[in-house]
């Protein structure tokens, strides 16, 4: 499949393409070539390569084991994709086989490294529950980053007025209700300052009046031009929000361009039958 | 569920009464406890050995009646005797004041004192200060093991073992300065064995009467008068016949009678 | 009964020395058992079982015989012992009473924290793994917190067992309340008064020790609590 | 194993005793498990509040404690108390009878807590079922309750079998020749404890295996038993 090197086109992302014209071309945040990944003998990953520049906000839409957990989780590492590469900023993740002919990174310090630079928000949200909200917020700075935690403590606060909790900061995860967990959580991750955010399907987990407040949150972040890729199934907000789209089928990408272009004619056949269901 | 209830607690009285009841019969059940060489102990097929075991025997036969063995822990010894487990204590039981409360006592068959055992490099004596802050193993709940708490509890650090074999196995491995208890248990049932061979006695031999009474005797429940005095006709006569002498040799090359 | 009043001080002597005995042994046994319920987990055989064959052995034995093999087993191997030093410390029951219920609580209680660790949410280890935490960092501040409150109703019964069990130590001569019990018993022939009492000093402890552990599970399950704001 | 000193047979004619005491306190801690369930059930509170102190008391004093009460207080308490009213009952408890006793008493306060977990772990609906069929409660608890709640009983059960197991060594300290005692005899005779003990252990190390795979297949047999049904 080729990469996504097509220049986006939506009201939003046009200034800042014509801003970063004059210097120099945008950098890759996040470069995937040629990803496969395997569970045993099911092919999860048949060879899926994308690039996400910075300030893109990349939507993964397809259906339920397409593959777009899977793609997300491989970024950052949580899964070890069976062969190709990622590239995460100036680096190169570096993936070689073990004894049992596993493949594993090479050097997992430079793991942990990259994924300081990678916020990533859950499905189920994943909140440490034996800790607050605020200490959710700054256990990984102060702990991971080490800085200091006063600091930390009013810059967690600063983001959690951003996604509107910060009056439950002193709360456990347990006593809150779902929409505020994964806004909990999302300021958890920007709390990492990462170069790019990812979010698997944050709002599949929640009930349907809650996913307002989160997209909300979601939509605010992505206004402040923040490099993200998201999996989801809120078509409405892809077509909102998105800078760039790509249509997921059995691990392969089927489709993908500018949301103008996915949603309204679509090459794939495929992707407009599955996206006849939300329309 | 009452019948459930019903049910348990007949069970539980029959197997207690059942127990209780089992062994009577017309033999005299003697009760011994087989870990105090060399005047009672088991040997490795389980078998009951020693001088008391002897003595049992003799006496029995001396008697004309037909004798069984029991075994029994050392602290339940006269608990077992009143709850009527056996009818007859012979184990080397000191006759004391405080046993006479609860139980009958024949005439004395042998009396030795108790003895402090040390290590022959160690330099103890049995003044005050030279026991001060010494360890001392003893049996618990015998007549050693009081006279030590009631005269030296204070300034020596007492020991208690449920059996003397394992207070001699603590005195090889170092753990005590000192053993205190029955000279010829310390003689034979350790200074003679290959472990007691670097130790020995120290001091005088100790037979107060107030802790050691009148010597070893058989103990029997109050009111079985008539069990006492067939044992004291056998002491008698098994003393007379020359029996008493011979098992006396067996074990000791000295008179364990006393006077 | 007079017997009971004259010797309680006697008691309370031996009631401290059975809490003491406990104590430490609960706590050193607590420390051990982390790291190695950590190690436990392991992927890698070659550490992982060594620590299963040790909580094994001193799961699958009765405490009675480990204290009799290090007691008296110990002087076996007196001049051994005496050459490298340390007889000097197996020379005191105290220890070695200590070291058996150490050795014994920690084995139990590794087994106890492996339950708890590997009954962490796989989520909230995700979540720290995507924040870039790993190796020591994410088992001190995710894995081994979240474990500990998981694990710890099971291993206030297995501190309420160590308490009882501790009753054993008795037989190698530690004068702890059923030491002391026995011996005013066998003395005094007042055998059910003084054991009951000893029952009842127990009784005592036994369920301030469950207090005083609920309390502290309270504390730690704070975040499960509702919330009374 | 069988070259220690000719004291091979002993250790194993002890470690046959120790089976056959485990089994039969077993036996009496599986009936008092039933009945004290039943009780914690029962509409009666008086009978509900003595079940739940039958289970709180006997779970709070140590087994050795209670093992030394029954084996020397209860002749002496039975003797006292019979002697108030002028007929003195002398009985006396040999260490077997005593120690299956005491040890199937003590682990029928955990049994109790078993079965009662298993109780509440069957539908009620199942019950209703029965009683509306016509079953009496007692026909309903022998075919309905009992069958089912075996199938969520045999793990703890298993679980409390390893512990009682265990728990006979303590039996040695009242002079009854299983396994714990008859290598105290060994280790006394020959000077080497540590030999004796250590072969004990693995002995009792033994009993756990085998008894751990049969209780293996016995949670097999009881979910084929679901199966099938």
């Amino acid at each position: 499949m080729q990469e996504t090197s097509v220049v986006l086109i939506t009201a939003k992302n046009l200034g800042k393409v014509n801003n970063t014209t004059e210097h120099e071309p945008p950098q890759a945040a996040v470069r995937i070539k040629d990803l496969y990944k395997y569970f045993g003998s099911l092919q999860v990953l048949k060879g899926v390569s994308l690039t996400a520049r910075e300030g893109d906000v990349i939507a993964l839409i397809g259906s339920s084991g397409s593959g777009k957990s899977t793609l997300l989780r491989c970024i950052n590492l949580l899964e070890i994709p069976t062969s190709g590469e990622i590239h995460v900023g100036e680096e190169h993740i570096r993936l070689v086989n073990n004894r049992r002919k596993q493949t594993v990174p090479a050097e997992h310090r430079q793991v942990d490294r990259v994924r300081t630079k990678l916020g990533m928000v859950f499905q189920h949200f994943n909140l440490w529950s034996h800790m607050t909200v605020l200490e959710n917020v700054i256990e990984a700075p102060v702990h991971v980053l080490k800085k200091p935690r006063k600091e930390e403590r009013q810059k967690a606060m600063g983001h959690l007025e951003k996604v509107g909790i910060a009056d439950r900061a002193h709360y456990y995860p347990a006593h809150l209700s779902g929409g505020q967990k994964q806004r909990a959580a999302i300021a958890r991750a920007l709390a990492m300052e990462p170069d790019v955010m990812l979010f698997d399907e944050p709002t599949s987990a929640l009930d349907p009046e809650l996913v307002g407040e989160v997209l909300r949150v979601i939509q605010d972040i992505a206004k402040e031009g923040r490099t993200m890729i998201m999996a989801t199934h809120e078509m409405g907000f892809a077509r909102e929000v998105a800078s760039h789209v790509i249509f997921l089928h059995d691990g392969i990408i089927e489709d993908e361009g500018a949301p103008e272009y996915i949603f309204r004619k679509p090459a794939s056949e495929r992707c407009r039958t599955f996206l006849s269901r939300f329309f | 569920m009452k019948r459930f209830l019903q049910i348990l607690l007949v069970l539980i009285f029959s197997l207690s009464f059942f127990a209780a009841t089992s062994a009577a019969g017309d033999t005299v059940r003697i009760g011994t406890e087989g870990a105090y060489p060399p005047f009672n102990y088991t040997d490795k097929d389980g078998n009951l050995k020693g001088f008391d075991i002897d003595i049992a025997k003799a006496l029995c036969e001396a008697a004309d009646m037909e004798c069984t063995f029991v075994t029994q822990s050392w602290e339940g010894m006269i608990p077992a005797l009143l709850a009527k487990k056996y009818d007859a204590i012979i184990a080397s039981m000191s006759i004391t004041e405080e046993r006479k409360k609860r139980v009958n006592f024949t005439n004395k068959y042998y009396q030795t004192p108790a003895r402090f055992v040390k290590h022959e490099d160690d330099d103890i004596e049995t003044s005050e200060e030279s026991l001060k802050g010494k360890t001392v193993g003893v049996q618990r709940a015998t007549v050693s093991a009081n006279f030590i708490n009631d005269n030296f509890g204070d300034i020596m650090d007492v020991r208690s073992y449920a059996t003397q074999e394992e207070a001699n196995m603590d005195m090889t491995s170092g753990r005590l300065d000192l053993l205190f208890a029955d000279a010829v248990v310390l003689q034979e049932g350790f200074l003679d064995t290959e472990a007691g061979e670097d130790y020995e006695f120290v001091g005088p031999g100790y037979t107060d009467k107030e802790w050691f009474g009148e010597g070893i005797g058989i103990a029997v429940r109050k009111g079985d008068d008539d069990l006492r005095k067939a044992f004291n006709k056998a002491i008698k006569q098994i003393r007379k016949d020359g029996t008493y002498q011979e098992i006396n040799d067996k074990y000791f090359d000295f008179d364990v009678y006393g006077d | 009964m007079e017997i009971i009043v004259e010797n309680i001080p006697r008691f309370l002597n031996a009631a401290w020395v059975t809490i003491q005995i406990t104590a430490i042994s609960v706590f050193i046994g607590f420390c051990m058992a982390i790291p190695l319920s950590v190690i436990r987990v392991s992927i890698r055989k070659i550490f992982s079982w060594p620590v299963y064959a040790f909580t094994f052995y001193f799961r699958g034995t009765p405490l009675l015989v480990q204290i009799f093999l290090i007691y008296y087993g110990s002087g076996q191997f007196q001049e051994q012992l005496n050459a490298v030093g340390l007889w000097y410390l197996f020379q005191s029951p105290w220890f070695c009473a200590v070291l058996s219920l150490t050795l014994n609580t920690a084995a139990y209680s590794t087994e106890i924290f492996r339950g708890g660790i590997q009954g962490v949410p796989s989520g909230e280890i995700e979540a720290a793994r995507a924040c870039g935490m790993s190796g020591v960092l994410l088992y001190w501040r995710i894995i081994i917190p979240r474990a500990i409150r998981i694990a710890w109703p099971a291993y206030t019964n297995e501190v309420i067992f160590l308490l009882q069990a501790s009753s054993l130590v008795s037989i190698i001569t530690v004068m702890d309340i059923t030491g002391v019990a026995g011996e005013i018993a066998t003395r005094s022939f007042a055998f059910y008064e003084t054991y009951l009492f000893a029952a009842g000093l127990y009784l005592v402890i036994v369920y301030g020790v469950l207090w005083l552990f609920r309390r502290i599970e309270n504390r730690l399950n704070a975040y499960l609590r509702a919330e009374s704001a | 194993m069988f070259g220690l000193e000719g004291y091979g047979p002993l250790l194993l004619q002890g470690a046959r005793l120790t089976v056959y005491v485990g089994v039969c306190s077993m036996a009496i801690a599986i009936v008092l498990g039933l009945i004290g369930m039943l009780c914690k059930i029962s509409a009666s509170p008086v009978v509900r509040v003595l079940a739940d102190l039958y289970t709180t008391v006997i779970r709070g004093i140590p087994e050795l404690v209670l093992i030394l009460l029954v084996y020397y207080g209860a002749p002496t308490l039975i003797q006292d108390i019979s002697a108030m009213f002028g007929h003195p009952v002398y009985i006396s408890l040999d260490p077997f009878i005593s120690g299956v006793l005491t040890i199937g008493f003590i682990y029928g306060a955990f049994s109790t807590e078993v079965f009662r977990g298993a109780y509440l772990a069957v539908p009620r609906g199942q019950v209703e079922a029965a009683r509306a069929c016509g079953m009496s409660s007692a026909l309903a608890f022998r075919r309905i309750l009992l069958p089912q709640m075996m199938r969520f009983a045999i793990p703890g059960l298993g679980n409390v079998w390893m512990v009682l197991i265990k728990a006979t060594a303590l039996i040695s300290v009242i002079q009854l020749p299983e396994l714990m005692r008859s290598a105290d005899i060994a280790s006394r005779n020959t000077k080497k404890p540590f030999t004796f003990f250590l072969a004990a252990s693995f002995i009792y190390l033994c009993i756990t295996i085998i008894s751990n795979l049969i209780q293996q297949w016995a949670e097999k047999r009881a979910e084929r038993g679901i199966r099938r049904a």
